[in-house]
């Protein structure tokens, strides 16, 4: 085999060890997935703390303050006006007391305001336009009516069974109008519309899934072949690992917590 | 003043940006990325007060011997570590060093993204099971859920003959008639949705989020 | 608690259990299994299988690794028919890690085609292919919508020489290839929207014939242009890959993956038709 | 305690402003004499003056400490050889190469054709002006089509733009137009650090090159290379190589002088200002309605009564209530939402004295949670029972996330799920965890890949639209019902003009298509 560094094999079997820790998740909580859950919610928080302060507070605040001097309280700096981004942040930090604690209500109001008005023109345009746009099909690009036969989509009959299914789609939305009549009848096949629509990216999105599982496999082969080096046995220890070495993390468990009710009983 | 003046910041503020979306001149431009600057602050200072939370959390658990509280002595651990190397060992704050440091890098690759990544591929279990349970011919609705998954997922299976081709076919105009369909009034009635919620935090109806004084 | 009813109400793990073993298997147990190919998929093939010993084929190698499990056995499967068939082909990338993948992908065809192989029942004997005579490679440049529209009016006006620096009038192979009018036709594996580009400019304004081999996710997107014509063929996916290697009878990594994501959808299906039989069943069984 | 921790975390903040102020990028300390820094930017191409062709060679000046001289270098092939064709000062940023016609037969029989050569006629009636609903720094170039385009000898294969900056002097290529394209928009940066950098309200000059593939007898393309040599050493540093087409071509009149600036309304967006107006308009009409006393019906929602008898299960098994944000930030809309919704939710639990558990994905989301938690209990006349720990981070990792909230849903079995608001690929983890959980569940997300998921695995879901709906239905206040009034009205407009539309095209009347379509 490929002399491996010590340390990479390690690092390598933490991880096949981790990933085996989660997969044991499928059969029941266990303190095996308990570890792996509290391990990684720790770890990836101080990473992301990390690189919020290396590649967001860096740039975008001290580099702005970089060229100040404190005892003008940076005023001088080039992106001065960078400070009032930084007081508002402190003023979060009122929280921790109680008294003060409204105070933290004034930049988190600013910060609604900016997100609410920056979404008004552009969910509108981006989303309610363009797809008004794209609804109103260039009628002169059918090729014909009945195109090449059913599964044709972009058949004249096709754009219309699209058109019509969005209307009555958004006809299922209606709130404040009681769903009788003409009205039900139409929603109601906007329901099927949606329904069906569902079915489809369901079925579709099932494969991606599957292979997800399968580059897990493909990781746990590697660690497997970094042990055993020719592929047949790879894959050997691999078909173990998988099956056994899960059944082995049940049983393990199984038996500890059998043994402690018995300690609870007696 | 409590209240009265968060909302008087949100009615400006959201004004501000919707008509700054109409003005494409350059002074515009910059106003606009200087108050997404903001946000983006704003949010990496909130950064301490979640952390806080989470460490109160657990340290509470630790302390009070809560169930599975030896977990958390886990969390916490992880956590100052990462912090601990993050920063090249409390050594250089201010250059960013530390985010190739061999200890940090080695724990996120060896830790983060194999669970990470497993948690992700559950789903490949979890979509078999969630059909298992939820695909009955029930109602109407059901079945036409189930018939076009089912359509779907047949469309490259080589051991039904005829059906074959038809399940191929069948699943492309599926995805490109009806899907898209129903895609686009969602999608459109989303957005309607949002501009709605939008202007109910602009005109200050909803202001659930300031509190009360 | 009747047969049918523990039809309905399995425990989900026992789910888990089969689909990670069958997962497993087909993944460890390398069997050949067999696909069933889509019109779409037959027109590629058969058009390049009725090309002319000498005629020229255009490959645009528009993806990276992230792509390379889906897009790489297309481009292996076809390139290998190709030059089995003594087509000329010339590569080219709009993707800037694009060129990687068109090195690895030559090294290894060049070392299959030494062999003697037989593909459909036809034997072919094994060669040796050479830069410059039996393929050219142009290289990357960025702006794919400019530098598919200059290949249309003459392959030099962005690609002076080639990926190796040699002037393109000093290859034999296009000494007297100016543009897409001496292409039979361009083969476009991409992922992202490089596609929709060589739809635009390469076929809609040089009515150069187009096939597509795309990303599963893309998939959805592209099957109209079918419909409408723009494009004569269409891989999506490892699906698409797979079924190009069955017809081609080159069994490569695509299907080494849709055996298992066969097997694994079954499973699921079976499972979904078994709680259908019990629901029903038992509803009759209540009705009686 | 609280306070302290405060008190350190400001102190904190300020010393790292301290130690950060002040100090700057030292760039190291002189060491062995460095080469001077390369020439940057080479760009040359072909000028006709007077009877003889002349390569226009240009540079972009580096920092130029050490550097003496440019030495500029041209070659026939990229790799080389390499002779020297002229030496400038420092300083200087051009060089006019002139073209002698080679002797050397090889390369003429290299040359792709050496027959006769005729250069197109040249596009004429160059237009240049500012382009529109942008910020500036752009020019909109368009021309006539060359005689010889399609037409006549139909050897023009390409347009290139050229452009000089000040006084119609040196010319530079800025961009290449095809055969068959009148119009070319000279898009520039308005950073001064980036090359293709524009400002505004400066004098530009235009003229338009047709050229040709055939190439001047006994002339290729031609490599340059600018090599930037040091004062007192014998160190230099080579530029990047850089190519001339040697194609034959004829150049449009000069056009201009034309400047560039910035719009202070965008026409373009015309349709989006007259939606989000009207829409506006509307809402404000019913909320007014609405306090007037105007009684609004709303429709029935499955998913929305399901909430209060989830809670009333919740209350008698005595089991907690378990509410996700979703992987939102507070700035997207579907969170907002989600506040409300908890808003509402909170309040009935704080009634029922039932537990509630908020794990947040994101710090501001945690805030804004707690807040609205805390006034519902208040509202609710329970502030006692609050405590900080309803609502809690756990982090910002996708995955690691989901993990913590599977672990939540198997130790505490919470009687009931709530996800509201934006979700992604762990949609269907969570929701299949809480069924082993046993918890009924309740969905709302706008996020349309994942509505199949939650449609399929829980109890009740808000497709799209519902989830911003849902608020107005549990508060059941006037004002906001009223905006969910105005929402219908707004969506049948929407409905009225995509039908209009669609009629429109069957007409082949463009016009109305065309006005919804928002380009920039």
């Amino acid at each position: 085999m490929e002399l491996m560094q010590v340390d990479t094999f390690l690092w390598t079997t933490l991880g096949a060890f981790l990933t085996l820790c989660t997969f044991s998740f499928l059969y029941k909580d266990n303190p095996f997935y308990k570890f792996a859950e509290h391990a990684v919610v720790g770890v990836s928080a101080g990473y992301f703390a990390i690189i919020l302060w290396h590649t967001g507070l860096q740039p975008k605040l001290f580099n702005q303050l970089r060229d100040g001097d404190w005892f003008f309280l940076w005023l001088n700096a080039s992106g001065a006006h960078y400070i009032i981004p930084a007081i508002l942040g402190i003023m979060m930090w009122t929280r921790f007391s109680q008294k003060l604690s409204w105070v933290s209500r004034w930049p988190i109001a600013m910060y609604m305001g900016i997100a609410a008005g920056l979404a008004v023109p552009q969910e509108m345009k981006a989303r309610v336009i363009e797809q008004m746009y794209s609804a109103m099909y260039n009628t002169l690009g059918w090729g014909s009516f009945f195109g090449t036969g059913f599964y044709d989509s972009t058949s004249g009959l096709s754009q219309i069974i699209i058109f019509i299914g969005t209307l009555s789609a958004l006809f299922y939305f209606f709130f404040s109008k009681e769903h009788t009549g003409f009205f039900k009848g139409v929603s109601r096949f906007g329901l099927w519309i949606l329904m069906i629509g569902f079915g489809a990216s369901f079925g579709y999105t099932v494969m991606g899934r599957i292979s997800l599982f399968v580059q897990r496999i493909q990781f746990l082969g590697d660690w497997t072949r970094v042990v055993w080096d020719d592929r047949a046995g790879a894959l050997y220890m691999l078909f173990w690992v998988l099956t056994f070495g899960i059944f082995a993390v049940m049983a393990i468990y199984e038996i500890v917590s059998f043994a402690r009710r018995k300690q609870a009983t007696s | 003043m409590k209240r009265q003046i968060p909302l008087m910041f949100v009615f400006v503020l959201g004004f501000l940006m919707i008509i700054q979306f109409f003005i494409p001149h350059e002074k515009s431009e910059d106003l606009a990325s200087f108050l997404l600057d903001w946000i983006v602050i704003i949010g990496i200072f909130a950064l301490a007060l979640g952390l806080w939370s989470l460490v109160r959390v657990s340290w509470d658990k630790v302390k009070h011997r809560k169930p599975n509280w030896q977990y958390s002595v886990i969390t916490l651990v992880g956590l100052f570590i990462m912090i601990f190397f993050g920063f090249d060992y409390f050594r250089n704050f201010f250059s960013a060093e530390g985010l190739d440091n061999y200890m940090y890098v080695s724990f996120y690759t060896s830790i983060v993204i194999p669970v990470q990544a497993t948690m992700f591929s559950l789903l490949a279990f979890f979509i078999a099971s969630a059909a298992y349970r939820a695909f009955r011919a029930r109602t109407v609705l059901a079945t036409l859920l189930l018939l076009s998954a089912l359509i779907i997922m047949l469309r490259f299976n080589p051991y039904l003959g005829p059906i074959g081709p038809f399940c191929e076919r069948t699943s492309v105009w599926l995805l490109n008639v009806p899907n898209l369909a129903a895609k686009r009034a969602i999608i459109i009635g989303v957005g309607l949705g949002m501009v709605a919620t939008a202007f109910k935090v602009i005109l200050g109806i909803e202001r659930a989020y300031l509190g009360k004084d | 608690m009747n047969i049918f009813d523990r039809m309905m109400t399995l425990d989900r793990r026992w789910v888990f259990l089969f689909l990670a073993l069958v997962c497993v298997i087909t993944y460890v147990w390398e069997f050949k299994i067999d696909i069933s190919t889509s019109k779409e998929v037959e027109n590629i093939y058969n058009f390049i299988e009725n090309l002319e010993e000498g005629d020229y084929i255009f490959l645009s190698v528009d993806y990276d690794p992230n792509a390379l499990a889906e897009l790489h056995p297309m481009t292996y499967a076809i390139a290998e028919q190709a030059f089995r068939k003594k087509l000329k082909i010339v590569f080219m990338t709009n993707s800037n890690l694009g060129p990687g993948m068109v090195n690895q992908a030559l090294r290894d065809i060049e070392d299959s085609l030494k062999l003697d192989r037989e593909y459909n029942g036809v034997y072919y004997e094994g060669r040796d292919i050479v830069n410059g005579i039996d393929y050219a490679f142009l290289g990357y440049k960025p702006y794919p919508a400019l530098v598919i529209q200059s290949l249309g009016l003459d392959f030099r006006v962005n690609f002076p020489t080639d990926y190796y620096n040699v002037p393109l009038d000093s290859l034999p192979i296009l000494k007297d290839v100016k543009n897409f009018d001496q292409i039979e036709c361009v083969i476009n594996m991409a992922a992202g929207n490089v596609a929709e580009m060589w739809i635009t400019y390469g076929q809609g304004r040089y009515h150069v014939p187009l096939a597509l081999g795309i990303t599963g996710v893309m998939g959805a997107d592209f099957y109209p242009y079918l419909g409408s014509g723009q494009i004569f063929g269409l891989m999506a996916g490892l699906l698409g890959a797979a079924q190009y290697e069955k017809l081609a009878d080159n069994y490569g990594r695509a299907r080494d993956g849709m055996r298992i994501q066969l097997f694994a959808h079954i499973v699921i299906i079976l499972f979904i038709l078994m709680a259908n039989v019990g629901f029903f069943l038992s509803k009759r069984q209540a009705r009686k | 305690m609280k306070n302290k921790v405060f008190l350190i975390l400001c102190a904190l903040l300020v010393g790292a402003f301290m130690s950060v102020s002040g100090q700057d990028e030292g760039t190291g300390p002189p060491g062995s004499p460095s080469p001077p820094a390369p020439a940057s930017d080479v760009t040359a191409h072909v000028e006709i003056e007077g009877n003889q062709r002349v390569a226009l060679v240009h540079w972009r000046l580096p920092d130029e400490n050490g550097v003496s001289e440019y030495v500029i270098m041209r070659a026939l092939t990229p790799e080389g050889p390499f002779e020297e064709r002229g030496r400038v000062t420092a300083g200087v940023d051009r060089f006019r190469d002139i073209l002698e016609m080679p002797t050397d037969s090889a390369i003429v029989a290299d040359t792709m054709n050496t027959v006769d050569v005729v250069a197109p006629a040249p596009p004429t009636g160059v237009v240049v002006a500012d382009r529109g609903n942008d910020h500036g720094h752009a020019i909109n170039v368009s021309w006539d089509l060359s005689a010889d385009d399609g037409t006549g000898m139909d050897n023009v294969i390409i347009y290139g733009i050229y452009r000089a900056r000040g006084e119609p002097d040196i010319f530079l290529l800025q961009g290449e137009a095809f055969k068959g394209d009148s119009t070319y928009a000279d898009i520039g940066s308005k950073e001064e650090h980036l090359k293709n950098y524009m400002p505004d309200h400066v004098d530009y000059y235009y003229k338009v090159r047709a050229k040709t593939n055939q190439y001047q007898p006994g002339q290729r393309d031609y490599f340059y290379k600018v090599r930037a040599v040091a004062a007192d050493t014998t160190l230099f540093s080579d530029s990047e190589t850089s190519i001339m087409d040697g194609t034959v071509f004829s150049d449009s009149e000069i056009a201009g002088p034309v400047q560039s600036y910035g719009q202070w309304f965008n026409t373009d967006r015309l349709s989006v200002l007259f939606l989000v107006a009207g829409f506006l308009i509307v809402t404000i009409f019913f909320i007014q309605k609405a306090k007037g006393g105007a009684d609004l019906f709303v429709r029935r929602l499955a998913g929305i009564e399901a909430v209060d008898e989830a809670i009333g299960r919740a209350t008698e098994m005595g089991k907690p209530i378990l509410y996700v944000l979703g992987l939102g930030t507070a700035a997207d809309i579907a969170t907002i939402a989600s506040y409300t919704i908890l808003g509402r939710v909170a309040k009935k639990i704080a009634e029922y004295q039932t537990g509630l558990i908020v794990p947040c994905y994101d710090p501001i989301v945690m805030t804004v949670a707690q807040e609205t938690v805390k006034t519902a209990y208040m509202d609710a006349g329970r502030p006692d029972a609050y405590h900080q720990d309803i609502v809690y981070f756990v982090t910002n990792q996708q995955f690691a996330y989901v993990a913590a909230v599977n672990g939540v849903m198997m130790r505490e079995r919470p009687a009931t799920n709530l996800y509201m608001g934006k979700f992604y690929a762990e949609s269907l983890i969570l929701a299949e965890t809480g069924v082993v959980a046993g918890s009924i569940q309740i969905s709302g997300t706008d996020e349309i890949s994942q509505i199949p998921f939650f449609v399929v695995a829980c109890d009740y879901t808000l497709i799209g639209e519902e989830l911003y709906a849902a608020s107005a239905y549990l508060g059941r206040e006037p004002l906001l019902l009223g905006s969910l009034k105005a929402q219908d009205y707004a969506k049948a407009g929407v409905i009225i003009l995509t039908v209009a539309g669609f009629l429109a095209m069957i007409f082949g009347w463009e016009g109305f298509r065309d006005f919804f379509h928002v380009t920039n």
